[in-house]
């Protein structure tokens, strides 16, 4: 197994900038993802690893050899492609042992491999029909099963799962985890959604436009999103974001939206961080650590419930507070068995320690 | 009740136009068999005592048995020709078609416009070059002159037609095939060509039945060694009256191949008329 | 599997390769066979049928490639621009002396000298000699040696001309006795009378058309024999001379006899629609070169052959009041092309052919010879029912311009004398257009200098 | 066997792949087309005679040009020629999308009625224009047999002044619509049928549906159809020069007969390219109009 690495990699077509100058480490035996929405670059910077793009400039590495030169025949990776690509006009079989015609592999040892392939994804059935005959997630398989032959140093997926109904998805996600931890194989997997990439992921790295935003564990971007982009992107319901200024609460320091109750007090360190940009602050908060109240505490944030969510495993409650058009909006995720009314007088507080700041303009985050 | 007289209606309309088309046909197959004096009679004859004496005397030489005649030579001229030039037009178009599918290369659509505006160039305005091209070249009544020159008239049409199909196969299959461990040229072959068939098969037809059926070349092009049989078949009228028994007999056996041909690429045919114009 | 591919694209460019490599190596000295091109008609069977012979005596095969009339100008000046190597010998029309033998296109060879010291060419018909094989006329240069004398005659219907009751009706109606014509004049009382649309019967079919060199044929030999020409040999002036009142008169009476023809009579061309409207039974009288005449005395196409006579071209009054008689003339002589590769082996075949025991031979088959011995000779002229006829034209016989431009000059009367035939012209619009054109043609030419 | 690794070695980079892919094709059509067309440009400002080879082309400028463009004939020809593309491409039209429109239902035996119905446009136009003489022979001729009784007249067709023009559509027509049926039918068959269903529901009638479904959406590719078609009638030569050699007279004297007989009866070469280059821009400038509306067409829909 191998590690990839990218250095300031750069690609545009025509007048579009795909991938801008972006430099990232997948390490080896690790799951890393590649999150973003369309258009922020990452099947580009997966394709150009495969060597199905070229890049217009950086540097690609596979185990510390640079292939950029190499055509993707000969840098030993495995690609599995958002609509699989099956071959139409092969059977299951053929499709399977096509990467391994390819090295001129003894026919034995082709059927061999095959066959374990096939019976590790339970695909054993299907061997002799053609891919128009298969169910979406047996197609799903064959193609991981035809990634998976080769034994090759790296695995590519862009988007393997998407076309598949939700509850396969959710199945799919966890046996994927499993044969890649099993495997012990490098796999760099570019997906949309942030709860294939937290769930799958040892590493995520988030791109957007053509830049990548943060690399890091699920909980590090979960937790500590180093920008504004990946404070909403990541977690559903997202974060909640508020245009806030510095301000003041008595004489303790606070995060003030003009115009509104809201108000949070803040420690006097963390005021001091955040004085460099006083009048253009993001608080940001995640729904979980809003916390509520029937009963006015002191000290809380009277707010009025604009409508509740009910979801079974918990409710979402967006709430209001202050009155008039410009009053800010909260989604609040609490118990399953809360229930309100709309427009019932409701009281929040945060969470201080998991309370976020970001500079609004530069979308960084102040720590 | 309505509805089945409307298609009732409808089915007896079908069969006047399969009879309009027909007639013409079943006229030249009916000639071909008929004996000379029943050809010319009047009224014309739709009854009559069938002879094969005109397919015989096209065929073989009395006296020398299965000689060549002049006009089995030139059926198989144009065997020789149409195919090869139809093999050669479809597996450049084709290769042309994936290149302009699939690679990103300066000033493509100018490209493009050339190879199709070739298309429209009518024959007679560039057969005087080559004319006198052939003449310095030597290619003047060769099987290689023809060959080289319908692969060209056809190539522009090939490679229009095939960029469509070529279009709508999915690059995904080929770059699959790339990172499976081939290379473009194989992954092209082993990939992209299975695929491709139903367009080829349809391309073939087209260019099968244009190099099958060209007149001016062939007429102004050959003489006796490599003329085809368009040319020839007019020409077959004998001397001292028309051999209308003759040229119909030359007609039928030229049409036959080409029909069959058609019959058996038909499925294609329908698919292959769209020329990808329409997006499915 | 790519190497399979590859070498399938190789076997297929070299099959190209081999069947454009099909042609016969050149520059042999002993000839295997030889090619004669000529145009499709009986003659060229004779030909090949003759030639048999020459095989056995030599072992050389001789192949005459019949070229149908429509095209046999095209084809063979198509092998010549295009210096091909298909014809060892080239029967060519009489028309194609002046450009074949131009010393810009030298297509063929100069046989004066050859002719002189291997034939015996007092031996040939005068008329034949000069007419098919002399450019320019009175040089004493032979592009060619007659091989196919012929000129055009008309086939006519016995069994309508003899019958009574139509030579009672004839005579009564035009003052004369009903028999084959002596004057365009006759014919056309002919062609009337027999003309009967209701008993789908019609009067002639006569030299209408548009191809090769058709109504060009047929409405010449009128406008000479009416005292017209198509300009002065020696100036070549044509204006004032083609469409003379003689030319015009002549014209118009020739298109006359359109209404006397059957239908689609405008496009009757050479050795077919006329041949073919005879054997169908609609017409008394079909003009035709005297070659293409076996096929009205072959029972199998022609249900009338025992009734079937014939006789040549008649001769006119002019509006003048002179009776003059010229008949187009046909037939073609050997040329031997500058791009042979065999002119040797292709001039032994020619003297071959000249001897006087093979010319009988000739003529026994049915071909026209040029010789006048055997041309004289009684058993030539009970040969076929038309042989007689046919040697009567001789004396009249006369050819259309033969200079290198004849060919636009044939394409210029071909098109107006059609376009009158058809009612798209009067016969004054059409013979100054042809006057006009024709000038033009000798002007660019440099005939005027 | 060869190992992988010398296999790989020989592999071709995507751009030796795309050159070798276009290279062959742009080359013959530089070779067969481009070249031949400078040639014979070169040769329309010349006095020259193919035929001729002792006589070295001799410029004459435009003279070539100026002549043709001051003969009333060819104007005429164009004029006949025009005459004839709009006849039979029209007719072609009409009658293909007709019967494609008939055709254009469910039965027994369709693949096989439209694969015969095909059958003409498969056939020689040299072939054709010969037999449709035979068909069309004023005196034994079947269609006068077959229409006589009904029409009581018996024209001459192909050797009538008047009526060879027409002839000549028909046969084209009789030849060609099969073509524009076959487009026609693979088009509508294309129109999903769930639009049809819309418009049902919206009570349109079958008028409406056809101008505002069916048209918009096959407009395309029948006028692309319509192009070909054009392009064809207008270099029609094989058929007609069988069928009747440009006459009686003059009266289907087209363009590109004119110009056979100019380069290769007359042999009047270096005129014949400069006609050939008239044509040439004729029919660049036809092409261009018609793309124009293409595209517009395609802009509308």
């Amino acid at each position: 197994m191998a590690n990839v690495r990218v250095e300031n990699l750069a690609k545009r077509f025509d007048e579009v900038v795909a991938v801008d100058g972006i430099s990232l480490e997948a390490r080896d035996r690790e799951f890393t993802v590649f999150l973003g929405p369309s258009g922020s670059g990452k099947t580009t910077t997966l394709r150009a690893i495969a060597g199905l793009e070229q890049p217009d400039a950086g540097d690609i590495y596979i185990d510390d050899r640079r292939v950029n030169a190499l055509p993707p025949a000969d840098r030993d990776i495995a690609f599995v492609f958002q609509f699989y690509a099956l071959y139409p006009h092969m059977t299951v079989y053929d499709n399977l042992a096509f990467p391994l015609r390819a090295v001129h592999m003894a026919r034995a040892e082709i059927d061999e491999r095959v066959r374990e392939v096939a019976q590790v994804l339970r695909i054993e059935p299907t061997l002799k029909r053609k891919p128009a005959k298969l169910s979406g997630g047996e197609q799903q398989r064959v193609a991981l099963g035809r990634a998976m032959v080769r034994r090759p140093k790296v695995f590519l997926m862009d988007e393997p799962l998407t076309n598949l109904d939700a509850k396969l998805r959710a199945e799919m996600r966890a046996r994927l985890k499993r044969d890649q931890t099993d495997l012990g194989a490098t796999t760099i997997y570019v997906t949309h959604d942030q709860v294939e990439a937290m769930s799958m992921g040892d590493r995520i790295a988030v791109m957007d436009q053509g830049k990548l935003l943060q690399v890091g564990s699920p909980e590090e971007v979960y937790d500590h999103p180093a920008n504004l982009f990946v404070a909403g992107f990541i977690g559903s319901p997202a974060m909640n974001l508020i245009n806030c200024s510095l301000g003041s609460e008595g004489d303790q320091p606070a995060l003030v939206v003009p115009g509104s109750p809201l108000s949070v007090t803040i420690a006097s360190d963390v005021a001091e961080r955040v004085e460099s940009a006083r009048e253009r602050l993001v608080l940001g908060i995640r729904p979980e650590d809003v916390h509520l109240s029937r009963e006015s505490r002191p000290g809380w944030i009277a707010a009025e419930v604009y409508v509740t969510e009910p979801l079974g495993a918990e409710t979402i409650v967006d709430l209001r507070v202050g009155d008039g058009d410009g009053a800010p909006m909260l989604r609040a995720r609490t118990l399953p068995t809360f229930r309100a009314a709309i427009g019932e007088a409701i009281w929040i507080e945060f969470d201080r320690e998991r309370m976020h700041c970001f500079d609004r303009e530069s979308g960084q985050a102040i720590t | 009740m309505n509805g089945r007289i409307k298609s009732g209606l409808a089915l007896a309309a079908i069969g006047l136009v399969l009879v309009i088309y027909l007639l013409p046909i079943y006229w030249i197959v009916a000639t071909s068999l008929k004996e000379y004096s029943d050809i010319l009679a009047r009224p014309p004859k739709f009854v009559f005592a069938p002879t094969l004496r005109n397919y015989v005397s096209l065929l073989l030489v009395p006296g020398e048995g299965l000689h060549a005649t002049p006009f089995a030579a030139r059926l198989l001229n144009s065997v020789i020709i149409a195919s090869l030039s139809t093999i050669f037009a479809v597996a450049m178009g084709t290769m042309t078609a994936y290149a302009f599918s699939r690679f990103r290369t300066r000033g493509q659509g100018d490209w493009q416009f050339f190879i199709l505006s070739t298309r429209m160039l009518p024959p007679v305005v560039v057969v005087i070059p080559i004319f006198l091209m052939y003449r310095a070249l030597g290619l003047f009544d060769t099987h290689a002159g023809l060959i080289v020159l319908y692969t060209a008239f056809n190539v522009s049409f090939a490679v229009w037609l095939l960029k469509g199909f070529m279009d709508e196969i999915p690059k995904e299959y080929e770059e699959a095939a790339l990172v499976d461990g081939y290379s473009r040229l194989q992954a092209f072959v082993r990939v992209v060509l299975p695929q491709a068939v139903a367009g080829i098969a349809a391309t073939s037809v087209f260019c099968l039945i244009t190099a099958w059926n060209e007149f001016a070349f062939a007429l102004v092009l050959t003489q006796n060694t490599a003329q085809t049989a368009p040319p020839y078949i007019p020409s077959v009228v004998g001397s001292g009256a028309t051999e209308w028994g003759r040229i119909a007999a030359g007609t039928v056996l030229f049409l036959l191949p080409v029909a069959v041909f058609t019959f058996v690429m038909r499925k294609h045919l329908l698919r292959g008329a769209t020329f990808g114009a329409l997006k499915r | 599997m790519r190497h399979r591919w590859m070498t399938l694209a190789g076997v297929l460019i070299a099959v190209a390769l081999l069947a454009g490599c099909t042609r016969k190596p050149a520059g042999t000295t002993k000839a295997e066979k030889i090619v004669i091109g000529w145009a499709q008609w009986a003659p060229a069977d004779y030909l090949q049928e003759l030639s048999k012979e020459y095989t056995e005596e030599t072992g050389t095969k001789v192949v005459v490639e019949q070229i149908p009339w429509p095209q046999f100008q095209d084809k063979i000046f198509a092998a010549f621009a295009a210096a091909d190597d298909t014809y060892d010998i080239v029967v060519g029309d009489s028309q194609w002396l002046g450009r074949c033998s131009d010393p810009d296109s030298q297509h063929y060879l100069e046989l004066t000298d050859w002719m002189n010291e291997n034939l015996d060419v007092d031996a040939f018909s005068e008329a034949a000699l000069i007419n098919l094989g002399e450019y320019p006329k009175d040089s004493g240069r032979y592009w060619a040696v007659p091989a196919e004398t012929d000129a055009v005659g008309f086939a006519y219907r016995r069994d309508w001309f003899e019958d009574p009751e139509e030579m009672a009706a004839f005579e009564a109606r035009y003052g004369y006795a009903l028999a084959p014509p002596r004057t365009w004049q006759e014919l056309r009382d002919i062609a009337e009378f027999f003309t009967r649309p209701d008993e789908k019967r019609y009067g002639a079919a006569l030299y209408f058309g548009k191809q090769y060199d058709t109504v060009t044929m047929g409405a010449q030999e009128v406008m000479w024999s009416f005292g017209g020409s198509y300009g002065d040999p020696e100036t070549y002036r044509v204006e004032g001379i083609l469409n003379d009142e003689a030319g015009v008169k002549a014209l118009e009476f020739y298109i006359g006899l359109r209404k006397f023809a059957p239908q689609g009579a405008e496009s009757f061309g050479i050795g077919k629609e006329c041949v073919d409207a005879f054997n169908q039974g609609l017409v008394a009288m079909a003009e035709d070169y005297f070659a293409f005449f076996p096929g009205l005395v072959d029972p199998e196409k022609n249900p009338h052959a025992t009734q079937t006579g014939f006789f040549p071209s008649p001769a006119a009054i002019g509006p003048d009041g002179e009776e003059r008689h010229y008949i187009s003339i046909g037939g073609q002589g050997f040329s031997i092309p500058r791009y042979s590769k065999q002119q040797e082996a292709a001039k032994e075949f020619i003297k071959w052919f000249c001897q006087e025991p093979v010319q009988v031979k000739w003529a026994g088959l049915g071909g026209f010879t040029a010789n006048r011995n055997v041309l004289a000779s009684e058993e030539f002229l009970k040969a076929t029912p038309y042989n007689e006829a046919f040697a009567a034209c001789f004396p009249h016989l006369r050819d259309f311009w033969a200079v290198p431009e004849y060919g636009e000059l044939l394409t210029v009367t071909q098109t107006e004398w059609n376009a009158a035939v058809n009612g798209q012209k009067t016969a004054k619009a059409a013979m100054d257009a042809v006057a006009k054109q024709h000038t033009e043609i000798f002007e660019k030419a440099g005939y005027y200098k | 066997m060869t190992t992988a690794v010398a296999r790989r070695r020989r592999a071709l980079s995507d751009y030796q792949v795309k050159m070798l892919f276009l290279m062959p094709t742009l080359l013959l059509l530089v070779g067969m087309n481009v070249f031949p067309l400078i040639w014979s440009l070169y040769l329309s400002f010349h006095r020259y005679a193919a035929d001729m080879p002792g006589r070295a082309p001799e410029a004459v400028g435009t003279a070539n040009y100026t002549a043709l463009l001051h003969d009333p004939n060819l104007w005429r020809y164009f004029q006949i020629t025009a005459e004839f593309v709009v006849l039979a491409v029209g007719a072609q039209f009409l009658i293909g999308f007709g019967v494609a429109l008939l055709l254009n239902r469910e039965f027994k035996g369709k693949g096989l009625v439209t694969t015969l119905i095909l059958l003409p446009m498969m056939l020689s136009p040299a072939v054709v224009g010969l037999f449709w003489k035979l068909i069309m022979d004023p005196n034994w001729g079947l269609l006068n047999f077959l229409i006589r009784p009904v029409t009581g007249a018996a024209p001459a067709w192909l050797t009538d002044a008047r009526t060879a023009l027409p002839s000549l559509v028909m046969i084209d027509t009789w030849m060609w619509s099969p073509f524009m049926m076959l487009i026609c039918l693979a088009g509508l068959n294309a129109v999903p049928k769930y639009l049809y269903e819309a418009a049902d529901v919206d009570r349109a009638s079958g008028w409406f549906k056809f101008r505002h479904i069916t048209l918009p959406l096959i407009g395309p590719l029948l006028l692309l159809a319509l192009i070909f078609r054009t392009m064809d009638a207008f270099k029609l030569f094989d058929m007609v020069w069988v069928a009747t050699a440009g006459g009686p007279g003059d009266v289907t004297e087209m363009v590109s007969v004119t110009l056979y007989r100019q380069a290769f009866q007359n042999w009047n070469t270096g005129e014949a390219c400069a006609l050939a280059y008239i044509l040439l821009v004729v029919i660049i400038a036809l092409s261009n109009l018609y793309i124009r509306w293409l595209n517009r067409v395609r802009g509308e829909a």
